[in-house]
């Protein structure tokens, strides 16, 4: 016999002294509504709304009273399940795109969430349970004396993306304040195109302005290849003459060839 | 050289690598020898440790071959290693199986499938090397994409992505009419 | 664990062992055997090494028992460090980091950012292929100017320069939510 859900209190308590939880121990609003589920025993498919959103509100003002903070995503959840409650509320509406005699349960998104949450926790309990390198099993993770006499190589070296970032934000928090600027995606796309521009200039040596628009029409590039064009002349590494008014602009590389 | 096995130069090799070798990178660096004849000896190597009564024994893990520990003797090791063993929170589980399971995958994604802000336990699993940026993705705001590494394959001790535990299905929703796949989300403009 | 063997555990602790473990240092860890079936059991490892064709020997160096590989196979072994990618150490993680998004930027540029002398590491760099000289700055002195390159697209799997996670996103990542400390709350027994 399933207890009836409406009746079935949250915090039912016999023994207040062993029924310490850690609020983490709810990663989320997901987590949480599974949890009310699963401890009053019902089907997921057929989630008793008003009861379980009363229980979900009765977490969050529990955790109010303790002064703890709501994170936000809490507070979103409700208001989906204030939403859906009202929703139930309503005659279910036929769903006009399905021939069949068929309605939208307001709780069907709701359901697809909970049930794909569930199986990545479920998938997180699996990884939890292998053998983890360096708790269960241990590798030689060092390079042992006889290789580290050995003659270094001139291989290309592995890094990740991630630690060429984090190396540069490394390098902005203990670099001179005067020196901060924010890099920005349009900042890398300028330099972007600094690299292009140069590269069809050491081709070409003198082409027309209009010639290093060519590309991709986006306001972006045309943007990008425009303040990469003033930053090179900044840098003097080309040159712009224009011959009459309103004529061709000729940009050339002033760069001097060198072998470095 | 003709005085040492095959078998004995596997083992020696392997035993000095901090990484897994594949059976590509055997043959590259054995390449005086052929590649079924590797292969052999590998299996050769795997079989005595675990007939002998070994300490160790070679696995295949991202990839490669590797010698480790027997999973039996790790109460005998961590009294060596004195350090802390690797501990994972549940959250930073949740996230790394959401990150195998559905790799390439945004951060709204992650979001979206676990209900709460990620960024932090991103930032700590890309730390440890875990997880990795593969790129961006092709859709208005470039958000990155993430997926898993090497080193998340070594340290659940996964052959390959392919070998992950397997997942309950999940039924599809009974009357529900559409039968989305699960791969799509309902994200766009949730960014 | 009655059903692993002394020279199992003794095997895998010399194994996962960065430096050679003394005699003492062995009894000190596994405290419930006894000092000579522990030395008993080294003896008979040593035999095994020799005896069974091993790749690997156990030999005494400095004052403790260390697994090695065998003298003779050396040339193999140096092969894998040859064929292995060296790690990058952190200053040309560095100065590559600097390049990479601040290009165009010359020496004093990146010798500014980092507080040291770079040139070496430009050297380096520049010898990988993974940054080249894109010209001369004209201003006095004509500083060289450096940006990265092909290659260093290659490497990182790099559309473009536009998708390199910028510096906003791993910003965005670190300040979100980090594992806050966890607070005790009354609830009903949850696991």
């Amino acid at each position: 016999m399933l207890p009836d859900p409406e009746q079935s209190p949250l915090f039912a308590n016999d023994d207040p002294d062993s029924c310490l939880v850690r609020t983490e121990a709810f990663e989320g609003p997901l987590d949480l509504l599974l949890h009310l589920i699963k401890k009053n025993e019902v089907d997921i498919y057929n989630i008793p709304i008003a009861a379980i959103s009363r229980q979900y509100l009765d977490y969050l003002d529990l955790m109010r009273e303790l002064n703890l903070d709501v994170a936000g995503e809490f507070l979103v959840m409700a208001s989906t399940l204030i939403q859906i409650k009202s929703q139930m509320l309503l005659p279910l509406t036929p769903d006009p795109e399905s021939e069949e005699d068929q309605t939208l349960d307001p709780r069907a998104e709701l359901v697809r969430r909970l049930l794909e949450y569930e199986r990545y926790r479920e998938a997180s309990t699996l990884l939890a349970s292998r053998e983890i390198l360096d708790r269960d099993v241990f590798a030689r993770k060092f390079i042992p004396a006889e290789l580290d006499t050995a003659a270094p190589d001139d291989a290309l070296p592995e890094i990740d993306l991630f630690e060429l970032v984090d190396a540069f934000r490394r390098i902005l928090a203990k670099a001179p304040k005067d020196s901060f600027h924010e890099v920005g995606s349009e900042n890398i796309s300028i330099a972007d195109r600094i690299a292009d521009i140069l590269a069809y200039l050491e081709e070409k040596e003198t082409v027309d302005f209009e010639e290093l628009f060519i590309g991709t029409n986006t306001r972006e590039f045309i943007v990008a290849s425009f303040l990469a064009v003033l930053e090179l002349c900044k840098l003097r590494m080309i040159r712009l003459t224009q011959f009459e008014n309103y004529g061709r602009i000729l940009v050339n590389s002033t760069v001097i060839k060198d072998a470095a | 050289m003709a005085d040492v096995s095959l078998k004995q130069i596997i083992e020696s090799v392997l035993f000095v690598s901090d990484s897994p070798l594949s059976l590509d990178r055997l043959c590259s660096i054995l390449e005086e020898f052929e590649r079924e004849e590797i292969r052999a000896a590998i299996d050769a190597i795997t079989a005595d440790c675990t007939s002998n009564q070994r300490g160790i024994e070679l696995i295949l893990v991202a990839g490669g071959y590797q010698f480790r520990s027997r999973p039996e003797l790790g109460d005998y090791i961590r009294r060596l290693k004195r350090a802390k063993p690797a501990r994972f929170s549940p959250s930073s589980l949740e996230t790394l199986a959401i990150i195998a399971y559905r790799q390439p995958v945004t951060r709204a994604e992650i979001e979206y499938l676990r209900g709460v802000d990620s960024g932090g336990i991103l930032k700590s699993l890309l730390d440890k090397k875990l997880i990795r940026i593969i790129g961006k993705k092709d859709i208005p705001g470039k958000p990155l994409i993430y997926g898993t590494t090497k080193e998340f394959m070594e340290t659940f001790s996964l052959k390959d992505l392919a070998s992950l535990p397997t997942l309950r299905e999940i039924e599809e929703l009974a009357d529900s009419g559409d039968d989305t796949d699960q791969v799509l989300l309902p994200l766009d403009g949730v960014e």
